[in-house]
């Protein structure tokens, strides 16, 4: 179980019944699977991505849970973001090729093995891939679409609250 | 009746758009009695684009029951009269709703469910919504809130039923087939070359 | 994938069709009316919550959280509620804990009543749905009393709950808890009791038992194969430790069995309830104390959070970056992998007739899926 | 008889549609809701007939909802609307239940060239539907007939009408009653038998296509041949009526535990039901045939 685990891999308990492992890149099918043969850790229920473009890696948390669904661990794989490329777990777990599915679309990261990463939530979609840092929404919106006029919160909060002051300042002074 | 162009047609937008003006229609006895008719029954699909679809289960239930006012949910577009555009819709949808609406039959009319669909809502800054529907499909009547509630749906029908009973504004599927090179326009510049096929198309076989 | 065969004909179920649960659409392939292949296609609701979130503040999040899931938004506002304090250090007070619980349980009680309308919708049977709809806004008048909110409450925030208890709020929900046990008795001989509805039923959408936990199904799926997990129960968040409630299970594995586990959680749900009404504590503050806006930071960690919803297990991850946004925040509802992996094995070689209510049986909510 | 015929079908056209209308509203009763008007269907349909038909799939496909309404029309004229009266008898003189049985078969077909022509699978699954689900109402419903038809001597409406004078054929043969009344539940395509237009399957099945004036002929057609079916159902088995109230009685009565039936049960599949019928009405009917 759990302490069989931590002999062998440097396990963190971030919460109770929720520990974490950090693994290198091409170590994740073998260990994956001795976890999933060794120990209760059967199930994948997510693979969280998080875009960390200061260090610029991708964090990919494998979430396992146990057979009785108490614990959770999360095994963090970082890869470089770009040339990134994991193999699959699709023989592991089936349900991990929606979820490689879901992630080549949303971060194009390449799942070697799985041949299923075509379209997922998006349709014709020729830009950056959404989720990565550098695509920026707003940028994105204001190109493609124009904004009903009286739509007043489509501004810079802080320089509207600045300016507004401004004014305020400005009639007081005047009075 | 505008030019059949964009520019033209926002011009007469901002017209329409003006308090004081107002269509002066007057209808003959006949075109009295059709239009109460069409008031009277109105076959409603019910699109679930967004989260708008929630509320109507309730409306079309025993606790508000807007069955009461003729107003009944049909499965296809062919015969419905009413498009309801449940919430946002993502590019992927609207083009599914677009087909669907040019798939009903003449008189047909738009219901806009919700703020996303009147400037984007909480999806303002959404690289997958599309912020203003009426840019894309004549909207003949639009609900806010987030979402709206089923008392705000029944008086939105109420009033639509009450425009086109008294023809108190020009009825959008005019709008659509007058201006379709607006909306053309507008298609075309988000979906690109995969828009859905021209009116022209689609009406290809109606007068022979 | 593709399948060549040229005696098939490829229908679209959906997206604008009554029988899908939303607006997905299921690629299915027919020989007469039987399905020899399908495939899932979900994007119609995609909004990018997850990007939109990156841009928000926490309060500002907050508000779109519970638009990820429009049947039962409250599981949503618990888990990002939960993961913010687990990243930001934040203990809640045992009252806000109970206030909570009712909120949630109030919430599946809601969703339980939607989906017996869809059910039963799915094969003909309406009157079940216009009964149930109105049930449910019962639920949804005291949601709106409680929290200003009909569907969309926005009531679990960071910290606690944002309000206090009306005045007599509690008797009013033990009033309808008293009105919807007995309502029960009429869904049950018109819906879980009724002869056609076991003809079609039973023995349709059989999951396999053997692979159901390691494909990671959750909620009434495994429950309806005999396999008791509970998230609150193996997992216990808030108060659920502290509350008495059993694990409805069955056997069947089929449509039928996860109908009457839903029945089963519906009494449960009634019952923890009323325990929540006798344990409530009186007193206590409903809200820790908060940085202001701005300066509610989150550290560079991150966390996983599950809470059952009325359909399984919702678990979100969640990592801060030291700043007030929050950096990513991915979503996995019981959805994605009921719609995908389950469902397009399940339906092949069914009929036609029975997609709908096997997708519904699976609980089936597409705004989870792509958010 | 001209004049005679023409107010038959008047007559049914609006008591069709009043009764469409009561269904609504008996319906919404039950699920607890106050209902559309008791016009609502009129208004429906004269709507319907207001609309432009924007849809061409060459004229086979308007000739389905044409046909559809001729094999109502007849149906209707064959089958007189009261006992021994010299009035509303149209052409029921000329023609035999054998005729009418048949004609009430005219209504698929008509509906099968009109989907035919469109080539909509939803439309074609339906009717593929409807035709199988046609094999398991006509077996209990024949026999029912074929049990009167010996009981009678006799296959003339008129004739099995006014023989009931001493007992209803509902009482006398209560078996053959059973078999053709669940049969009549089928024909009038409301739950647990309504697999053919079941919008959560296959949008509205034969109908998806139709829209505007031909939708409303349908529309009509359903109401004029439902009408038709009661009225046949009234001749049958409880002795015509020698009034038109009469005959409305008799007709709501029948209708009305059509419309509880239909709120109470889930839909089967079309495979269901076919066995279903095949099994249990059919059995019924042919136990009754051999009493007689």
């Amino acid at each position: 179980m759990i302490e069989f685990l931590k002999k062998h891999y440097e396990i963190v308990e971030k919460a109770p019944r929720l520990y974490k492992l950090q693994i290198e890149s091409d170590k994740l099918v073998e260990i994956l699977s001795s976890v999933s043969i060794n120990s209760n850790f059967i199930t994948l229920s997510q693979i969280a991505c998080t875009d960390w473009i200061e260090d610029e890696v991708f964090a990919l948390n494998y979430i396992l849970t146990t057979k009785e669904r108490d614990k959770n661990l999360m095994v963090e794989v970082r890869i470089s973001r770009v040339h990134c490329s994991l193999p699959t777990l699709l023989n592991l777990y089936p349900q991990a090729q929606v979820m490689e599915r879901d992630l080549h679309e949303m971060y194009g990261i390449n799942f070697r093995g799985n041949d299923t990463l075509y379209d997922f939530a998006l349709e014709n979609w020729n830009e950056i891939p959404p989720l990565r840092r550098e695509f920026d929404t707003l940028a994105y919106v204001n190109e493609h679409f124009d904004f009903r006029i009286g739509r007043e919160d489509n501004k810079d909060v802080k320089a509207e609250v600045k300016r507004r002051k401004a004014q305020a300042k400005e009639s007081k002074d005047g009075k | 009746m505008p030019e059949n162009t964009q520019e033209g047609f926002i011009d007469q937008q901002k017209v329409l758009d003006n308090e004081e003006y107002s269509i002066k229609n007057t209808q003959s006895i006949i075109q009295k009695a059709v239009d109460w008719f069409r008031a009277r029954s109105m076959f409603v699909l019910a699109y679930g684009t967004g989260c708008g679809a929630i509320e109507m289960p309730p409306i079309f239930t025993s606790r508000y029951d807007i069955e009461r006012l003729g107003v009944v949910g049909v499965a296809t577009p062919r015969q419905a009269d009413i498009l309801i555009v449940s919430g946002y819709c993502s590019y992927k949808t609207l083009k599914r709703v677009i087909r669907s609406y040019e798939q009903m039959n003449e008189p047909k009319y738009v219901i806009g469910l919700g703020s996303c669909t009147i400037n984007g809502g909480m999806y303002w800054d959404s690289y997958n919504t599309i912020k203003k529907l009426d840019e894309y499909l004549p909207v003949d009547m639009y609900i806010n809130g987030c979402m709206p509630r089923p008392e705000a749906l029944i008086e939105g029908f109420v009033k639509l039923q009450d425009n086109i009973r008294n023809a108190k504004s020009e009825a959008g599927y005019i709008q659509y087939r007058e201006n379709n090179a607006f909306y053309r326009a507008n298609q075309e510049k988000i979906f690109g070359k995969n828009t859905t096929p021209t009116f022209e198309e689609n009406f290809a076989g109606m007068n022979q | 994938m593709e399948n060549n065969d040229n005696r098939l004909i490829k229908i679209y179920h959906g997206p604008q069709h009554p029988g899908i649960t939303g607006n997905m659409s299921m690629e299915l392939d027919l020989l007469g009316e039987t399905i020899k292949g399908a495939r899932t296609h979900v994007g119609y609701l995609h909004r990018g919550f997850e990007k939109l979130i990156e841009r928000r503040t926490i309060i500002q999040a907050f508000t779109i959280v519970c638009r990820i899931c429009v049947p039962e938004p409250d599981p949503n506002e618990e888990n990002f509620a939960r993961a913010v304090e687990g990243l930001a250090g934040i203990e809640i007070s045992q009252r806000a804990k109970y206030i909570r619980v009712m909120v949630l349980e109030m919430a599946r009680l809601a969703a339980q009543m939607l989906w017996m309308g869809g059910q039963s919708g799915s094969i003909g049977l309406g009157v079940v749905g216009q009964w149930s709809v109105y049930d449910r806004d019962l639920i949804l008048d005291l949601f709106e009393e409680l929290t200003g909110g009909r569907v969309y409450h926005m009531y679990i925030y960071p910290g606690g709950v944002r309000r206090e208890l009306p005045n007599g709020f509690l008797e009013k929900l033990a009033q309808l808890l008293d009105y919807l046990e007995g309502r029960l008795l009429a869904y049950d001989s018109i819906f879980f009791e009724n002869s056609t509805f076991k003809k079609r039923a039973i023995g349709v959408g059989v999951v396999n038992r053997d692979e159901a936990l390691k494909n990671g199904y959750v909620g009434q799926v495994l429950r309806g194969c005999g396999i008791e997990r509970d998230v609150r129960r193996d997992n216990p968040y808030l108060v659920y430790d502290k509350l008495d409630f059993e694990i409805p299970t069955y056997e069947g594995c089929d449509v039928y069995s996860r109908a009457l586990v839903r029945r089963g959680e519906m009494v449960e749900s009634i019952k923890i309830l009323r325990q929540v009404i006798a344990q409530m504590p009186s007193e206590g503050a409903i809200m820790q104390k908060l940085p202001k806006h701005r300066k509610f930071k989150l550290p560079k960690e991150d966390i996983y959070v599950a809470t059952e919803s009325a359909r399984g297990e919702f678990g979100y991850y969640m990592a801060g970056d030291g700043s007030e946004f929050i950096r990513r925040m991915q979503v996995k509802g019981p959805s994605l992998i009921h719609g995908f992996t389950l469902l397009e094995n399940l339906l092949v070689d069914e009929e036609l007739s029975n997609v709908a209510l096997i997708m519904n049986s699976l609980g089936i909510c597409p705004p989870e899926m792509e958010r | 008889m001209f004049l005679d015929s023409l107010a038959m079908i008047a007559l049914a056209y609006i008591f069709g549609f009043l009764y469409y209308g009561l269904y609504r509203n008996i319906s919404a009763r039950v699920h607890g809701r106050f209902g559309p008007s008791l016009a609502q269907s009129f208004f429906d349909s004269i709507k319907l007939f207001l609309k432009e038909n924007s849809t061409n799939f060459g004229w086979m496909f308007y000739a389905g909802p044409i046909i559809m309404m001729i094999g109502a029309i007849t149906t209707l004229l064959f089958i007189p609307y009261l006992n021994g009266s010299e009035h509303l008898v149209g052409l029921s003189q000329y023609g035999n239940l054998i005729l009418v049985l048949y004609l009430m078969v005219l209504e698929p077909l008509g509906n099968a060239m009109g989907i035919g022509s469109n080539g909509n699978p939803f439309g074609v699954m339906g009717i593929t539907r409807g035709l199988t689900r046609l094999i398991g109402l006509e077996l209990p419903f024949y026999i029912a007939a074929i049990g009167l038809m010996i009981a009678n001597h006799s296959a003339d409406i008129g004739v099995i009408m006014t023989n009931q004078s001493e007992g209803y054929n509902a009482f006398t043969h209560p078996l053959l009653f059973i078999g053709a009344f669940i049969s009549f539940l089928g024909f009038m395509g409301k739950s647990p038998f309504d697999v053919v237009g079941a919008p959560q399957e296959v949008y509205s099945g034969p109908a998806t296509e139709f829209s505007g004036k031909f939708f409303a002929i349908a529309l009509s057609q359903s109401a004029i041949f439902s009408f038709a079916k009661l009225l046949l159902m009234v001749n049958l088995f409880l002795g015509g009526a020698q009034s038109l109230v009469e005959l409305v009685a008799k007709t709501f009565v029948l209708f009305l535990v059509a419309v509880l039936v239909g709120n109470v049960y889930a839909r089967f599949t079309t495979a269901q039901s076919v066995e279903f019928l095949v099994r249990v009405p059919t059995g019924i009917a042919l136990v009754g045939l051999l009493f007689v």
